[in-house]
């Protein structure tokens, strides 16, 4: 137990912390820090769906966004029509995102290395530019939502505060299934595929397979992202999928540690508390954030999960 | 009186960090030459960078209303940042000034008493050159736009006053760099005259390819947001005589505007654009309102109503607040031209429209 | 519409493919030859502009603007990888695309801070300012043609240099095994510094050679990045020649794509429908020559010889 | 009785290069086959196109009765296909022991298992850490694999392919890279499996060829040249002149 | 006597936290041919990785022609005059089979008993398939390649880890001639490999490693007559 304690101490002092979050929040500019955290969270949740493809499935995904995108453009156009039902919209970002990930992926999957890396990306790009087609719901300029997701009729999102816990809760539940299925055949096939397919097609293993089923059920995750952003945001646009927030995830799972699940969360929390931190200290933030992330990368192998559990791993 | 919070909120950073540069220095001049205040209370300006991404604008308004307790907002630079920012703001029941960004919601069905715009409804802008078109008497007319939401408000814009032939339609892609096969189909196709609407990069690019491709000399060039002073030092003199429209130039005749642009060009040895003018218009617009409140801003229906009668001497002159917050205005025709100094800015060749309200007012429902 | 006009259109989009090809060269060499995924060639592109700006600015010339430009590139090149590339080259590509991506957001903030964020112009060099007839009624810039030159003569020695000569051939082979490079008795560090040093020059001179034509602002290199990496996926990883092919290709494609979809379209469909489509292709066409192409010949059109 | 594995009129070409030219070939059940000959002789392409990993030009393969010309590497693992291959092929981030239960768990039920964790699963460790014995690497089982040495990569990549439970056998050069001392003990394990195993064995181990083999095949450039019992191959003139020289002498 | 071409003294190396050499010494003469024998996993790799600067977590002294030079980066080492035939063959995928030879050839100290024209006299089959990739050599032809690559580079030293590996007999027979050939023209050589038969004849002397520790050192005649060392460390 104690040994298991020390192992686990960052994941679960990074929960305890984010669960502490509420309780503190009053004591501060309340609605602002409940909306930088449900941000966090929320990225972080994309991002840690995203670990589960690079950092197990070694799948680099550069399209990650649209499935965020979608996540969103379900709440911005149910809402836009008149659905306000939460549970509506995460079964339409879901099923959506599930759609979307089955379609392409089986292209995708064809490929691997960079040219999976570029595929992913032209399929995010397709949908981005759709998106920006979409005049009916604002095109570019994005639609503004009439109010938050409802649960059963009710507007209890409308709290930021619950809005946060539900975040949260999101992501934790993903955490604890996403280390499960790390942890299992499927997890150890995935893994294997990353480092060797052929090898394990010759042992009787189609990556393909395990590949797609990733692929699913990490988009999916990030579809619940993207509904869970959207009503942050009480905004919708395209800007949500552009290949820059594609691009931003990747560099939070690689800067958290990749693979080790927890490390995309820490990889969040830095990347945008950073950018929050010194974008309020000068308009120049960013000639200190370049070089901050090349250090990262320079010096803490394993990304921050790497630095901060050195000492403790066995 | 403890001091007068105020959030400025722009696009600061990123590619497009030019608009909102100019548009932060105008307003920082503006408080300057107010004396460091505004209706008589001391200013503390926090300044915010929204990045160009929605989702973090909104948390940065978020952060400026409730952690820096600002009593007004002043921005964003671009449309969809203000369409993100505007419901976070409005329902804080703060005020939020749009300093150039005026999309079609807000001034219709999605308009709030919290919002005023010192710049103009967008589409107004590119109506001035349609007007001109059509009575210029320009048979036919070209359309050229990137393609996005802003590039068809513009060609819808543009179509209301033109009732000439639209020869064609064109839409390029976002951030089109190469201009060649655009020049090659106007050239085939021999228009009267040329709109369009291409900001920042683009429409450097596309004005030197234009003058290049040897068609600046014979088909008039008519835009919206494609030759201001933002772009002009890019452009160099391959832009000299293209045609815009304008609710403001630089040479606009008023003592005021005179003082504002020289003082400008002394202190950033650049000349202004429109977005510095409306932010510095923005600054003289809290400044006449919170001196009719007294430096009040807790009485919300008071301070709007200070608001909407804009008591301050704008530089474009006398202007008004329809009750949807936005100006009625007078819009120009404006070109390219070159100042004493060799700098080139827009000059104003004619009014277009008088006290222009824009077509979404009846839409809005406030009183 | 005219033949004339389909012409036109052709050469448009062989001499855009020309210019994507000269801008993709230097990540050609850095990324398909030497496997390093350098993130920052957009930055050092738009940097390469800047200087040559700056330094045309100063003198009065662009020839003597680009002459300046080119070597300081090169210093910044050299200096990048001294100070981060040189760790990254046995880390992986996701490193890789960490760090270079913390040199884009530093040299990008660095560049506003010392130019600004307004874009600024270079004026083209008085001689090569003007049209010339290349066929009966068909004008065509001189400069358009001297970046074809460019692109054309970087093409071939890029080609030459990779493939037939012992640098080339050491290149390659340090990409794939470094160490064994180095313990045949080759200095490849030194080797690999140096090709640094000449992909960002190479970045830098594409800067240089589109400034009179393009607007030079901050970001103008980030679309240039993706569209450069994808040319290179499409044309085959490590293969010049595809690389130049596949530039043509997408210059082709979008030029003519953008050209033509409308008019097919509205064979099929009535105009409004037809053009409201139309516009929803045309930015997506690049992305789609690249799924589809990647779809039938995963290693793309040239999957080079590895 | 049939043959468990049928090779009929294979051929595959690289350019102008044939490097299977119409060769036929069989492996009884339970019997080694090896297969000698010079190096670029085409055997490992002659195992990459029985496995599945590269697709003949033309001709068939019979497995246990059945066509699987045109099935996937991974459905003639199922099958019972195992190889091993001459450049070691192993997951080196993995452990040595998860590298060979991940071939237990290949034949062992359905893989796409998300919730229960596979460490714990004793079906899959048991054999793994028995297998690992057999070959002397038990001292290595937790340590990555990309961390063994040359040779005891090569015997872990062979306890890989007989994890899988297979029928037959594609042995590519399994005693490279061993040393003495393994080299007989891996004989040994062969040894033991003949009779129940099929074999098909690539082996420039001549020692281990004659002592192991039921029947043995030389192939040159793409074709058999000879297929006999050991006594009568080694003492072939064609097959000294093209292959053994002097050294089986 | 001079000094010895390769000295290795109290050589310790270690991977991370676990260490796999301690103390390692031998050298070997200018001229000689020395063979470096053990069972798999037990350091013969390590060591000459370490010897050719490839391998940086270890401390000792390695000296090569009068000069220290362990700590100098791998080329400077190569350099110096050593030739190096890896483990696992290692050739350049992206090359092709002349350009392997070619890229990384030097004539080093007036040194060209090998150019293209000796190395394709040598393996002739190289020869036939100069134009392929390195990946798409066979197994042997790879490690033809290997071997053809490090006599390009025209060294004082040659040091071979199993480069017979994976070869048919008759090009086994072929490479051990050359190596005898070469031996006879001065050659200096360090050889790794399983067929200790072979050894006993081509070397002069004898390295034993075990679990990182040199456990018999002799000449090939000391060896022939020392069952107990086959038996014990070579299990032979
Ligand atoms: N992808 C390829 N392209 C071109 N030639 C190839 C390819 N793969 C193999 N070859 C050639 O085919 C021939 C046979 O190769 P193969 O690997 O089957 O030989 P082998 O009999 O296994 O030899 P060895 O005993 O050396 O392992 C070789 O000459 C090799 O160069
Ligand atoms: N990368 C590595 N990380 C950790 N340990 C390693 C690594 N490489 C080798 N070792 C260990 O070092 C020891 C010596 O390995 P080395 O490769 O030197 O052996 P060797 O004598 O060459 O064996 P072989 O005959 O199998 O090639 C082995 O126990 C091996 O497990
Ligand atoms: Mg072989
Ligand atoms: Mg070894």
């Amino acid at each position: 137990m104690a040994r298991r304690l020390r192992r686990e101490w960052l994941p679960l002092g990074l929960f305890l912390a984010l669960a502490l979050v509420p309780v503190l929040a009053p004591l501060g500019p309340q609605s602002f820090i409940l909306s930088l955290m449900t941000r966090i969270v929320v990225v972080a949740l994309a991002a840690l769906s995203l670990d589960l493809l690079i950092g197990k499935g070694g799948l680099v995904s550069f399209g990650h966004a649209a499935c965020l995108g979608i996540g969103a453009y379900a709440v911005g156009i149910l809402s836009a029509e008149g659905v306000t039902d939460g549970g509506a919209h995460l079964a339409v970002a879901i099923a959506a995102a599930a759609f979307f990930a089955l379609a392409t992926g089986a292209v995708a999957m064809r490929t691997d290395g960079v040219h999976f890396i570029m595929i992913t990306l032209a399929f995010g790009q397709m949908l981005y530019f759709l998106a920006t087609a979409l005049s009916a719901y604002g095109g570019d300029d994005g639609i503004t939502l009439p109010g938050r997701s409802t649960v059963l009729g009710r507007d209890v999102l409308a709290s930021d505060t619950v809005l946060y816990l539900a975040a949260l809760g999101a992501l934790l539940a993903a955490y604890l299934l996403l280390r499960r299925i790390a942890a299992s055949r499927f997890g150890r096939v995935l893994e294997g595929a990353r480092d060797n397919p052929v090898r394990m097609e010759a042992i009787g293993f189609r990556p393909f397979r395990f590949r797609l089923a990733a692929y699913l059920i990490s988009a999916m995750i990030a579809a619940v992202a993207g509904v869970l952003l959207a009503n942050q945001t009480g905004f919708v646009s395209p800007a949500t999928m552009a290949w820059q927030r594609s691009g931003e995830l990747i560099f939070i799972v690689v800067l958290g540690g990749l693979g080790s699940l927890h490390g995309a969360i820490l990889g969040a929390i830095a990347f945008i508390l950073a950018e929050e931190l010194l974008s309020h200290w000068s308009e120049h933030w960013r000639i200190v954030f370049g070089p901050l992330l090349i250090l990262a990368v320079l010096f803490a192998r394993g990304g921050l999960a790497g630095l901060l559990t050195k000492g403790a791993r066995p | 009186q403890d001091k007068i919070k105020v959030g400025l909120i722009l696009t600061l950073s990123g590619p497009a960090a030019a608009l909102g540069q100019q548009a932060r220095a105008a307003f920082e001049m503006a408080l300057k030459d107010l004396g460091g205040k505004l209706g008589g209370r001391e200013v503390e300006l926090v300044v915010a960078d929204d990045e160009l991404k929605p989702d973090v604008a909104v948390t940065k308004v978020k952060g400026l209303i409730d952690r820096d307790k600002v009593d007004v907002v002043v921005g964003p630079t671009f449309s969809n940042i203000l369409g993100a920012i505007a419901k976070p703001v409005t329902d804080a029941k703060v005020f939020l000034i749009s300093p150039n960004a005026g999309p079609s919601p807000l001034a219709g069905k999605g308009c709030s008493p919290f919002f005023f715009a010192t710049s103009y409804q967008n589409d107004q802008v590119h109506q001035v050159s349609g007007k001109v078109a059509q009575s210029r008497g320009y048979k036919t007319l070209y359309l050229l736009a990137p393609n996005y939401q802003a590039g068809k408000d513009a060609i819808a814009g543009v179509k209301r006053d033109y009732k000439g032939q639209i020869v064609e339609e064109s839409y390029v892609p976002l951030n089109t760099l190469d201009f060649q096969s655009e020049l090659a189909k106007i050239a085939a196709a021999k228009p009267d005259a040329v709109f369009t609407f291409m900001p920042g990069g683009m429409g450097v690019n596309l004005i030197k390819q234009y003058k290049q491709a040897g068609l600046a000399d014979r088909i008039p060039l008519l835009s919206s947001f494609t030759v201001d002073e933002s772009t002009l030092p890019a452009q160099g003199d391959a832009a000299l005589g293209m045609f815009a429209g304008s609710n403001w130039a630089p040479d606009l005749d008023n003592p005021q505007n005179k003082a504002f642009v020289a003082a400008y060009v002394a202190q950033q040895k650049a000349v202004p654009a429109t977005y510095a003018f409306q932010a510095y218009d923005a600054a003289l617009l809290l400044d006449g309102a919170l001196k009719a409140t007294g430096g009040k801003t807790d009485d919300k229906e008071a301070l709007r109503a200070a608001f909407l009668k804009a008591d301050f001497t704008s530089l474009r002159g006398a202007f008004k607040f329809s009750r949807n917050g936005f100006p009625v205005q007078d819009f120009y025709l404006t070109k390219v031209g070159k100042r004493p100094d060799g700098k080139l800015e827009t000059q104003i060749v004619e009014k277009v429209f008088s006290d222009y309200v824009d077509s979404y007012l009846p839409e809005c429902s406030i009183k | 519409m005219s033949s004339t006009l389909l012409l036109i259109q052709i050469l448009n989009g062989l001499q855009f493919g020309v210019i994507l090809f000269l801008i993709a060269a230097g990540l050609t060499l850095v990324f398909g030859v030497m496997d390093f995924i350098n993130l920052a060639h957009g930055v050092q592109y738009m940097v390469g502009a800047y200087l040559t700006a700056a330094f045309a600015a100063a003198t009065g010339s662009f020839w003597l603007g680009l002459a300046l430009a080119l070597p300081a590139a090169l210093l910044i090149g050299l200096a990048l990888e001294l100070l981060v590339f040189r760790h990254l080259y046995e880390r992986s590509h996701l490193d890789q695309v960490l760090a270079t991506f913390g040199v884009i957001i530093f040299l990008g903030e660095a560049v506003r801070m010392v130019w600004g964020s307004a874009p600024i112009g270079v004026e083209m060099p008085e001689a090569l300012s003007g049209s010339i007839e290349i066929a009966p009624g068909l004008l065509y810039p001189v400069w358009r043609l001297v970046i074809i030159a460019a692109g054309l003569g970087v093409g071939i020695g890029l080609y030459l240099t990779v493939h037939h000569t012992r640098i080339g051939m050491l290149m390659r082979a340090g990409a794939s095994n470094a160490p064994m490079v180095s313990a045949l008795g080759v200095d490849i560090r030194l080797l690999f510094t140096l090709v640094f040093g000449f992909g960002a020059m190479l970045a830098g001179f594409a800067g240089a050679m589109v400034a009179p034509i393009l607007s030079v602002e901050p970001g103008m290199g980030d679309g240039i990045l993706i569209l450069a990496f994808v040319v290179i996926v499409i044309g085959g990883i490590g293969s010049i020649r595809g690389a130049f092919v596949a530039a043509l290709l997408i210059g082709l494609v979008d030029t003519l794509g953008r050209f033509l979809a409308p008019m097919l379209l509205r064979l099929l469909l009535d105009p409004a429908a037809a053009s409201q489509t139309g516009r929803a292709l045309a930015p997506m066409l690049v992305y789609i020559l690249m799924a589809v192409t990647l779809f039938v010949r995963p290693a793309g059109l040239f999957p080079a010889r590895r | 009785m049939t043959a468990l594995l049928r090779v009929e009129g294979l051929s595959k070409s690289y350019g102008a290069l044939r490097v299977t030219d119409g060769l036929s070939l069989s492996v009884e059940p339970g019997e080694l086959h090896a297969v000698i000959g010079p190096n670029g002789a085409g055997k490992t392409t002659l195992i990459h196109q029985i496995s599945g990993m590269t697709p003949p030009d033309a001709g068939r393969i019979l497995f246990a009765g059945e066509d699987v010309t045109g099935r996937s590497m991974a459905g003639r693992a199922l099958a019972g296909l195992a190889r091993s291959f001459q450049i070691t092929s192993i997951l080196p981030r993995f452990s040595a022991l998860q590298n060979v239960a991940l071939a237990v768990q290949a034949r062992s039920g359905s893989s796409f298992r998300f919730l229960s964790p596979v460490d714990g699963e004793a079906a899959l460790t048991g054999p793994a850490r028995d297998l690992l014995a057999r070959f002397g690497l038990a001292e290595r089982a937790e340590m990555p694999a990309g961390a063994l040495s040359h040779g005891e990569k090569r015997q872990l990549e062979l306890a890989i392919a007989l994890a899988t439970a297979p029928k037959l056998l594609l042995l590519d050069e399994p005693l490279a890279g061993t040393s003495h001392a393994e080299s007989a003990r891996i004989v040994e394990i062969l040894r033991g499996l003949t009779g129940s195993v099929a074999i098909l064995l690539v082996e420039h181990d001549m020692e281990a060829v004659f002592a192991l083999a039921d029947r043995v095949s030389v192939l040159v450039y793409g074709r058999v040249i000879a297929t006999g019992a050991p006594e009568a191959i080694r003492s072939n003139p064609e097959v000294r002149a093209a292959y053994l020289g002097e050294e089986a002498a | 006597m001079s000094a010895p071409l390769l000295e290795i003294e109290a050589l310790e190396a270690s991977y991370g936290p676990a260490q796999v050499l301690f103390g390692i010494g031998f050298s070997v003469g200018a001229g000689e041919v020395v063979a470096l024998l053990g069972r798999n996993g037990m350091g013969k790799t390590t060591t000459i990785r370490s010897i050719m600067g490839l391998h940086r977590d270890c401390r000792g002294r390695i000296a090569f022609d009068g000069r220290v030079v362990l700590g100098s980066p791998p080329f400077r080492i190569g350099q110096a005059g050593i030739g190096y035939v890896p483990e696992g063959r290692q050739v350049f995928p992206t090359l092709t089979v002349e350009e392997n030879l070619v890229a990384t050839a030097a004539i080093r100290a007036g040194r060209d008993r090998w150019r293209l024209p000796e190395v394709y006299a040598l393996f002739p089959r190289l020869a036939e398939r100069r134009r392929n990739l390195g990946t798409q050599l066979s197994g042997g032809e790879q490690q033809m390649l290997a071997v053809g690559r490090a006599l390009m580079t025209n060294p004082k030293l040659l040091i071979l880890d199993e480069a017979t590996e994976g070869l048919a007999p008759l090009v086994r027979a072929e490479i051990w001639a050359v190596l005898r050939r070469l031996r006879a023209e001065g050659q200096s050589i360090l050889v790794v490999d399983k067929n200790v038969d072979i050894l006993t004849e081509l070397a002069d002397r004898h390295v034993v490693i075990e679990k990182g520790r040199v456990v018999w050192t002799g000449t090939s005649a000391e060896l022939r007559t020392s069952p107990e060392v086959k038996d014990r460390h070579l299990h032979i």
